[in-house]
């Protein structure tokens, strides 16, 4: 074609090609197959060998647990909930990205997403199942656990549905379920393809199981993207009720500090906010083992950035509104919670959390910054601590001190409640480095589906 | 042993562009019974093919209208039929309260539905199908683009067949057996 | 799914555990005999039945006061026998056994006419005492729920054991219930303190 | 509980005994009545309740596929006819302490006592308890007392003893006894019986907290051994010097009950006492004063002689001035004392002044003469003969410490006196080589027991038959409501053996009271008291005339400071939780949060906020204290706890901590090792305080558990001006003068947040729940006369088995008591306003907890309480969090795991024990209202006010507490919350409550008022 028709082209795509390099269907698939089908790099290795041993520390810290009694946490008796409530709410925010972006974005029609809306799925999966951890392990009596399920009993009994934990149970249910058949739905045709390519007869049994005889017939093709395409509106929605409901935990409440209408908007925003970030940390290491930066391009970094400094200021005026209504609601023991956040005991907590999340993604406004690898990088892994220490200044600054004074106290985690918290990542990243190893991290038919040639009518644009 | 039976005939086309025609001629010389094979769904193709619309959509909002009033129902008939307890001296059936678990079962719900209802409408999973015993279908989920026309389409020949699908420019013509 | 929840719900529940339950007791007492052939009311050994929230396991004593004169050979006896010379309390198996967390009152519910049969069944027919229901929450609840089908008339005593309820018997018995102000809690504060 | 059934309960007991009444049968009455099967059953009992833990978590749903534990039912072999499995029987019986006596009716289950309650006609009682009664049923059931008779450390059989104890013989010369004072008229006259068949013995009597001083300061004035009684309900002004009359005071239910008559607010017409209080510690009484001025302990000659003096010129001229060079008092100080001395002249012979007994006689003396120049003796004040009992005595103790120490004792007897703990300082320390042989009787191995040859265990008051006096007179019996659990026996039984002759206790009580009519006799066990004795010893006093007083004056001047120093001094208090020590092994006592520091489990050295920037001290620092007593040195080491309200350069020590015990059982949570510091080694012996203390600061951090305040709040500015805020809004009070202008002043509050005052026009999303079928149970706390001591606390654990958690869950902010009392400080730092609060769970109509709760195990009944069912609790805490009043209690851990078996004993068989991981609080004592409801229904009769009554409310001796049904308008509860200056805690919250206060009220003399309406308000320790 001229260099009239490719300006057109340009113009017509309206922006940078989303796949960099000439890649064409089979180097695709070659490209993506290899890392599942070839043995893994030592890093990887490493990597794993390392988040076992701390999901290991979890396993023996939870069976600490259920053996002595949640005794074994810092809690006191105005702080009933500390560590595991504040990193329930972290790994269920860092959950929301993976949704969000492939299905928001693909109702959109954002093409970029094809590249990391596979891991980012992943990634979501995995930090719900983080997520679920927590409150299960956190009630005191572990082994009637399921007295929160409306289950027939011989007591006649039944859940108390006017509850905000179990709005939880079924929301982020809900959403784990949702994000499993959604992730597992775009995997089909990609499994397919390693059944196809698969040389063992193992690897070709259990990659022919998960893909359920698929043989990208068209026919098949029109049911299966219409599914898609109601599942991600049905994600839509979701994604968005799921941080909401979480953050009516508090929000329902009549704690100073946790009864704000403003809760459920501005999780959701940080929950995105933090979501991105943690795709941000997984995907700049990732693509540069695998060396995939022709697929997972500087310009998704860049869009990403993009996202997270949007999200981190709606979070940072949150914040703002958070103070001007509570001094503007004119009760003392609201605007109390909040000034005491910010100087009382636990300011430290406070301005990490707003140095994290508001302060330094205003980097961001600079494209140089946006587009450097390092600081994006490091910008995120602030971005996660900032994100963690906001539930942290909420939960906990919030109980230390409501209304009565006398029963004011001090919360300070005891080392259970911080090997804990390391081990969740333990669990996150293991699962992340198995899903790595054995399953394909970019939905490569997608990624063909936005190539060129992938359109029938590429070559007569004019 | 017993003779194969056909199952039908398979061409491979080069490119998009290509399999779109020939869906297309493949239709209007009347088949009925064909399909294209694709790495990724090929846009148009659909009506080259003369498809209806998937019915999936109904399935879902089955499933969804399913899930929320269930779940209304329960909530309603457990706390305000069964065991009527006073908490925080509310009323037995809180409406109110009772919304986000309609709204999220409502979701589960339409989820649920819309893979059954794929599944269901794909007749999958398929784990036998005579098109796996081509070596070279495999490429299907690579980059090749294939047509099949069944043995069971009324308009079948073998020969004719065969050559219509030359004639539209399909290569590697492969007869399937069952 | 459903079918572990089924599991649970079915083989989990004291319909299915606790009904049935008959161990051996160390003196084997026959209930047949005395509380059916013999005709001795309940309330002669259960004494503190209407005055106490337990019916109270018969001190040796009471056995005694008929076994000082009969059954003196009856090698039956011996460790009632024994029992009393030593002052040792003989070691009663418990058949129906409550969770400790809820407090189920014995004088509340006979002096609401209801009958010991409605919860021990025909003990009158049994040798050996066997739980014939199975004292779940959800069983209590049925009864406080629509207690006129358990409820007897004044005339008819508690402890008649084949008394069965005539036509008509729950409309009369809602009367009953109003007029006597008998209003069985479903409170949880009721039985669990 | 319901009366009327203790007296059917108690009839049937006596007709039975009746029966068997000559004394031959009574020894096997007294076996009958708890019968071997008895201690069995109750053992399993509580073992069952114990086993309800495991069963709670596992053998709901019925996912138990295996069926629970074969149990055993253990029936009676010969049934008592008293005793109705399932049904508590009531006993009345009496527990003396020092010279006084309490009359009590006590619960038991199955032979088994569980909890204690006032005698309502006792005059001691009047139907409450101190925090030491209720708990004294714990010590009954302590696992590390003496076991059994001991010599040479070897254990003895006890009809060993009784057999060849034989120790004394001829006249007893060498033999030395130490006692403490004792009342019981049985034991009196066996120390008469010793005395005479030991003439060359002597007999020393000796308490820690002795009324000695007090009783010979009035005896130089009235020539008579005599005690006052006070009684607050005929007087408008009391004025207390150094006296804590309301808190740890021998007679302080009656001093309570009387208090809060003339206290208690219904109209605005109503009268209430005004109270001035002058002390150097900081006490219960100085915590309701109307006026409270600090004062140190060398000042209070100073004090007492200006108030003379002023007395004298204001009109009651017959007293005589005292010569005082130079005033050391303040202007502020001396018009205080001024308003002070018309305010009690105006109200003649309806004032009261209160001394502190451990003031030296000749104070005593003086204010004989003022309360007699004030027409108070014989009228708010009268006097009551000491002559029945065997008092205290100071000077024969230093003697025989001496004697000990110059060896010429051969035996001493200790009679349950922690001898070592007490003197250790003083004692030779070759004490086992001078005297040949100790013999200890007491109930646990002590200091004292680790020197004596022969150890012979004391038994509990519950366990043995005796007979006590109050100091008004009132005679009692103790009858026993158990058999001693251990190889035990009484003192009197003690005693008869040292006299020659093995004679059960019961015997000897019969003998004291052969005078008396067998069924007099009677009568007596059964009321609890002997009627015609009630104020017996009360003797008129013939007016003094001052002329032959005069050396009191005279040796007062003496003792005059004339400038004021501030050289440290030592003052030394009883602790409000070990009492003299005797309680040391009293969890229940030891974790119960100090009244006033909200310390638990320990004593500390509380200094002034003043003092503490001299030295540069801060909370928990330890101190060194040096004293030099007659030449020699001795030093403690005890950590510092800062209080605002003190005297400065005055360290407030409680005695009573620092006693080693030895135990034989070791408890997970609970560290039995933390014992306090023993001050007394600084203290001299008699003296209440020590001067020239030297105060050294040590490197040394020692932790302590505070129940409030925590996280050094006075250190931040922001959560002190917080508090300051919403102090008047959380504890509302008024001056009595301002309420009368503006009697519903208790709105005002929500007024000015636009509050509507009644709670049915609050804004809400749902319709409210129709509460209107009664009986719609609420409770009423009026902070009026609520002085904050522990007794509704303590009765509460008693009553609902709560757990004791240890000093390190304390600490980590876990103490279950289901009443927590807060304490405030107002005003300025120096001379702080107190307020208190008893809050337990309000049981909101709109309870926040329930809502939040995923598994409904905390919901509404109809009658209004909101209930925890323990055994649906999964324990996610949320409640806890919701809880605007943060009244829910957590068990993080297992607590009651290792609870001894003999300790489950004292569990109250109706209210289950609460496994870990489960969420707990106060429940209306649901068993109570159960049982009242029940007894109602099988006796087919409505319920009446009154027939429930609450553990916390019967224990309250300042009738602050009232509950019952809000929908009967005649009940008092109802009638108590009508009033206008009742309000409920965070209205704004909607919670609607059915806890509600009654308001606060000052009554500050008109002329003071400037003084002290400095109305800033901090939270300081």
């Amino acid at each position: 074609m001229t260099d009239t028709t490719a300006n057109k082209l340009q113009t017509y795509v309206d922006e940078a090609p989303l796949v960099e390099g000439d890649h064409n269907f089979s180097t695709i698939t070659d490209k993506i197959c290899s890392i599942v089908e070839s043995k893994p790099p030592r890093g990887w290795l490493i990597a794993f060998l390392f988040s076992f041993s701390l999901l290991l520390i979890l396993q023996g810290s939870i069976g600490y647990l259920i053996w002595e009694g949640t005794g074994i946490w810092g809690l006191n008796n105005p702080v009933g909930w500390g560590f595991a409530i504040v990193n329930f709410v972290f790994w269920v925010g860092i959950g929301h990205a993976g949704t969000l972006i492939s299905a928001v974005l693909y109702l959109f029609r954002q093409k970029w997403r094809t590249a990391i809306n596979r891991f980012a799925e992943a990634m979501t999966i995995f930090a719900v199942i983080c997520a679920l951890v927590f409150p299960g392990i956190h009630i005191g009596r572990v082994w009637v656990a399921y007295f929160m399920f409306p289950i027939p009993n011989q007591m006649g009994m039944w859940p108390n549905f006017r509850s905000p934990l179990l709005w939880d149970i079924f929301a982020v249910g809900t959403y784990f379920a949702v994000s499993l058949l959604f992730w597992y739905v775009g995997l089909i045709p990609d499994l397919a393809t390693l059944r196809d390519r698969a040389k063992s007869k193992v690897k070709r049994l259990v990659y022919g199981i998960l893909s359920m005889g698929w043989r990208s017939s068209h026919r098949h093709w029109q049911n299966y993207e219409l599914a898609y395409l109601m599942l991600a509106g049905l994600s839509t929605p979701l994604v968005l009720s799921v941080h909401s409901i979480v953050s009516t935990d508090f929000a329902v409440s009549l704690l100073p500090g946790w009864h704000t209408t403003i809760f459920p908007p501005y999780f959701v925003a940080g929950a995105i906010f933090s979501g991105f970030a943690m795709v941000m940390t997984l995907a700049i290491p990732a693509r540069k083992i695998y060396g995939l930066e022709s697929i997972i391009t500087i310009g998704h970094l860049d869009k990403m950035a993009k996202i997270m400094l949007v999200t981190g200021s709606m979070v940072g005026y949150a914040y703002a509104m958070e103070f001007f209504i509570a001094w503007y609601s004119g009760n003392t023991y609201e605007s109390f919670a909040f000034v005491n956040r910010a100087v009382g005991p636990y300011a430290w907590a406070y301005w990490i959390m707003i140095s994290c999340n508001v302060i330094i993604p205003q980097l961001f406004w600079s494209k140089t910054l946006r587009t450097s690898v390092p600081v994006l990088f490091i910008a995120s892994i602030f971005a996660n601590i900032g994100m963690w220490f906001e539930r942290f200044v909420i939960v906990i600054s919030s109980l230390s001190r409501d209304y009565l004074p006398s029963s004011w106290d001090y919360y300070t985690p005891s080392i259970w409640d911080i090997l804990m918290l390391i081990g969740s990542f333990g669990l996150f990243f293991t699962f992340f480095l198995l899903f790595l190893r054995f399953l394909p991290m970019i939905a490569m038919f997608e990624i063909k589906g936005i190539l060129p040639e992938a359109d029938p009518h590429h070559e007569e644009v004019h | 042993m017993t003779p194969k039976l056909i199952y039908g005939i398979l061409a491979e086309f080069k490119d998009t562009k290509s399999i779109l025609k020939a869906a297309e001629s493949v239709k209007i010389e009347g088949y009925i019974n064909f399909d294209c094979h694709t790495p990724f769904p090929v846009h148009g193709l659909d009506d080259a093919m003369g498809l209806k619309r998937s019915i999936i959509g109904y399935i879902v909002g089955f499933g969804c209208v399913m899930g929320a009033s269930g779940g209304l129902l329960l909530q309603w008939w457990s706390s305000s039929i069964e065991f009527p307890i006073v908490i925080s001296g509310k009323p037995f059936f809180s409406w109110q309260a009772y919304m986000i678990i309609t709204f999220v079962l409502m979701i589960l719900g339409g989820a649920f539905a819309a893979l059954i209802g794929m599944f269901h409408l794909n007749r999958m999973p398929a784990y036998h199908h005579p098109l796996f015993n081509s070596k070279n279908f495999q490429k299907a989920t690579d980059d090749a683009f294939f047509v099949s026309i069944e043995f069971k389409d009324p308009m079948f020949d073998l020969d004719d067949t065969k050559n219509f699908l030359v004639s539209i420019g399909g290569k590697n013509i492969e007869v399937i057996e069952e | 799914m459903g079918s572990v929840v089924f599991f649970f719900s079915y083989f989990g529940s004291p319909k299915f555990t606790d009904v049935g339950y008959r161990p051996d007791q160390p003196v084997d007492y026959s209930h047949k005999l005395h509380a059916g052939e013999l005709g001795m009311d309940c309330r002669y050994c259960h004494t503190s039945v209407e005055k106490s929230q337990e019916a109270i396991i018969p001190p040796t004593q009471t056995c005694m006061n008929c076994h000082k004169i009969v059954g003196l050979e009856n090698e039956k006896l011996d460790l009632v026998r024994a029992s009393w010379e030593s002052g040792k309390p003989i070691e009663w198996v418990r058949v129906h056994m409550l969770p400790d967390y809820a407090y189920f009152n014995h004088s509340v519910h006979v002096n609401a006419n209801v009958g010991c049969a409605s919860c021990h069944g025909r003990i009158d027919e049994m040798e050996k005492v066997m739980q014939v229901e199975p004292l779940s929450m959800s069983w209590c609840l049925d009864c406080h729920r629509n207690p006129e089908k358990h409820i007897r008339p004044d005339n008819i005593n508690v402890t008649q054991m084949d008394w069965v309820p005539s036509e008509g018997h729950e409309e009369i018995m809602n009367k009953f219930i109003e007029q006597h102000k008998i209003s069985p809690p479903e409170d949880c504060t009721a039985c669990h303190r | 509980m319901p009366q009327i059934k203790n007296n059917k309960t108690e009839k049937t007991y006596w007709r039975s005994l009746q029966d068997k009444m000559d004394s031959k049968e009574i020894e096997s009455f007294i076996v009958n009545e708890f019968p071997a099967g008895t201690i069995e059953v109750s053992e399993t009992m509580t073992r069952k309740k114990f086993l309800s833990l495991m069963g709670a978590s596992m053998a709901m749903a019925g996912l138990v596929g295996c069926r629970k534990p074969i149990q055993k039912i253990l029936p009676y072999v010969n049934a008592p006819e008293d005793i109705i499995p399932g049904i508590s029987n009531y006993y009345a019986t009496t527990m003396s302490m020092g010279l006084n006596s309490f009359g009590i009716i006590v619960e038991s289950h199955e032979g088994r006592p569980t909890h204690i309650e006032g005698n309502q006609d006792h005059p001691a009682s009047k139907g409450s308890v101190t925090s030491y009664v209720q708990a004294s049923i714990l010590d009954l059931y302590d696992p590390d007392r003496l076991k059994s008779p001991m010599h040479n450390s070897k254990s003895v059989s006890l009809t060993n003893l009784k057999n060849n104890f034989t120790p004394l013989t001829g006249d007893g010369s060498g033999v030395a006894v130490l006692s403490g004072s004792f009342n019981s008229p049985t034991t009196k006259r066996l120390y008469d019986k010793f005395n005479k068949k030991f003439s060359k013995s002597t007999w020393t009597t000796f308490d820690l907290k002795s009324q000695e001083n007090q009783i010979s300061g009035l005896a130089y004035s009235t020539k008579k051994e005599v005690l006052p009684i006070y009684h607050f309900d005929k007087s408008n002004i009391i004025l207390s010097i150094e006296s804590d009359f309301l808190g740890n005071d021998q007679n302080s239910i009656h001093n309570q009950k009387t208090f809060s008559k003339s206290r208690k607010i219904k109209t605005k017409k109503d009268k209430m006492n005004r109270l001035y209080c002058v002390e150097s510690t900081l006490t219960n009484t100085g915590m309701m004063a109307d006026h409270r001025y600090k004062i140190r302990p060398d000042e209070v000659y100073n004090f007492i002689a200006e108030l003379n003096n002023t007395l004298a010129q204001n009109g009651l001229y017959k007293l005589k001035k005292i010569n005082i060079k130079k005033s050391i008092f303040d202007k502020k100080y001396q018009k205080f004392i001024k308003v002070l001395a018309r305010d009690l002249i105006k109200n003649k012979s309806k004032s009261i002044i209160a001394i502190g007994d451990e003031l030296p006689s000749e104070l005593h003396s003086l204010v004989f003469i003022l309360n007699q120049e004030l027409k108070n003796n014989n009228n708010s004040v009268t006097y009551h003969s000491t002559d029945d009992f065997v008092k205290s005595d100071l000077e024969s103790t230093k003697k025989l410490i001496e004697k000990i120490n110059s060896g010429n004792v051969d035996d001493l007897f200790i009679l349950d006196v922690d001898f070592i703990h007490l003197f250790s300082h003083l004692l030779n320390d070759k004490i086992t080589n001078l005297v040949k042989n100790i013999y200890y009787f007491g109930s646990h191995k002590d200091l004292t027991s680790k020197i004596s040859t022969w150890m012979i265990p004391k038994s509990h008051y519950l366990e043995a038959w005796g007979d006590a006096k109050s100091i008004d007179g009132t005679t009692s019996i103790v009858q026993p409501l158990i058999s001693p659990l251990y190889n035990s026996i009484s003192i009197n039984e003690f005693l008869s053996l040292l006299l020659g002759n093995d004679i059960s206790d019961y015997d000897l009580v019969k003998e004291t009271w052969s005078s008396k009519s067998s069924l007099v006799f009677k009568k007596t066990i059964h009321d609890g008291y002997l009627k015609s004795s009630i104020s017996s010893n009360s003797v008129s006093i013939p007016r003094v005339s001052v002329e032959s007083q005069q050396n009191i004056f005279s040796t007062i001047e003496e003792h005059l400071s004339n400038k004021k120093t501030n050289n440290l001094i030592a003052r030394f208090t009883i602790s409000n939780q070990l009492y003299d020590g005797r309680y040391t092994n009293n969890y229940w006592l030891r974790e119960a949060p100090d009244t006033i520091t909200k310390i638990s489990w320990e004593n500390v050295a509380l200094i002034s906020i003043k003092t503490a920037k001299d030295y540069s001290l801060k909370n928990s620092d330890i101190i060194e204290l040096k004293s030099k007593i007659n030449g020699k040195e001795f030093k403690i080491e005890a950590p510092v706890w800062v209080l605002p309200g003190l005297p400065n350069d005055t360290i407030i020590l409680e005695m009573g901590y620092g006693r080693e015990l030895e135990r034989d059982v070791d408890r997970n949570y609970i560290d039995e090792d933390i014992l306090g510091v023993n001050v007394l080694p600084i203290k001299e012996i008699g003296s209440y305080y020590s001067n020239n203390i030297l105060l050294s600061k040590t490197q040394k951090i020692h932790k302590v558990a505070c129940t409030q305040d925590h996280h050094g709040l006075d250190l931040e500015k922001l959560a002190a001006n917080e508090i300051e805020g919403r102090l008047p809004e959380i504890i509302r009070e008024s001056n009595i003068e301002d309420y009368r202008l503006n009697d519903d002043f208790v709105l005002d509050y929500d007024r000015k947040k636009h509050i509507p005052d009644n709670d049915s026009d609050l804004p809400s999303m749902y319709p409210s729940h129709d509460y209107s079928k009664g009986p719609q149970w609420g409770m009423n706390i009026d902070l009026n006369v609520c002085t904050g001591c522990n007794a509704c606390s303590i009765a509460c654990q008693s009553e609902n088995n709560i757990p004791v958690v240890g000093k390190q869950q304390v600490m980590d902010g876990r103490e279950m008591s289901w009443i927590r009392m807060d304490r405030y400080f107002k005003g300025d730092v120096e001379n702080p306003e107190f307020a208190l609060q008893p809050v337990a769970c309000l049981h909101c109509e709109n309870a926040p907890c329930e809502q939040v709760c995923p598994v409904a195990a905390t919901t509404h009944d109809k009658e209004g309480l909101n209930g925890m069912a323990y055994n649906r609790c999964i324990g996610t805490r949320y409640c806890a969090n919701n809880c605007p009043y943060k009244v829910r209690r957590f068990n993080f851990y297992n607590y009651t795991y290792d609870t001894p078996e003999v300790v489950q004993m004292a569990n109250n068989p109706d209210v289950s024990i609460r496994f870990r991981g489960v969420m707990e609080k106060c429940t209306f004592c649901v068993q109570r209202i159960s049982e009242a409801k029940i007894t109602a229904k099988n006796e087919k009769r409505e319920l009446a006010d009154g027939d429930v009554k609450v553990a916390c409310q019967t224990a309250c001796a300042m009738d602050a507490i009232t509950f019952g049904d809000i929908i009967d308008k005649n009940s008092k509860v109802s009638q108590a919350k009508s009033l206008n200056h009742d309000y409920s805690l965070l209205k704004e919250l909607n919670t609607k409550p059915r806890t509600t206060y009654l308001a606060k009220f000052r009554n500050p003399h008109p002329d003071l008022v400037k003084d002290n309406n400095n109305k800033e308000i901090i939270e300081h320790h």
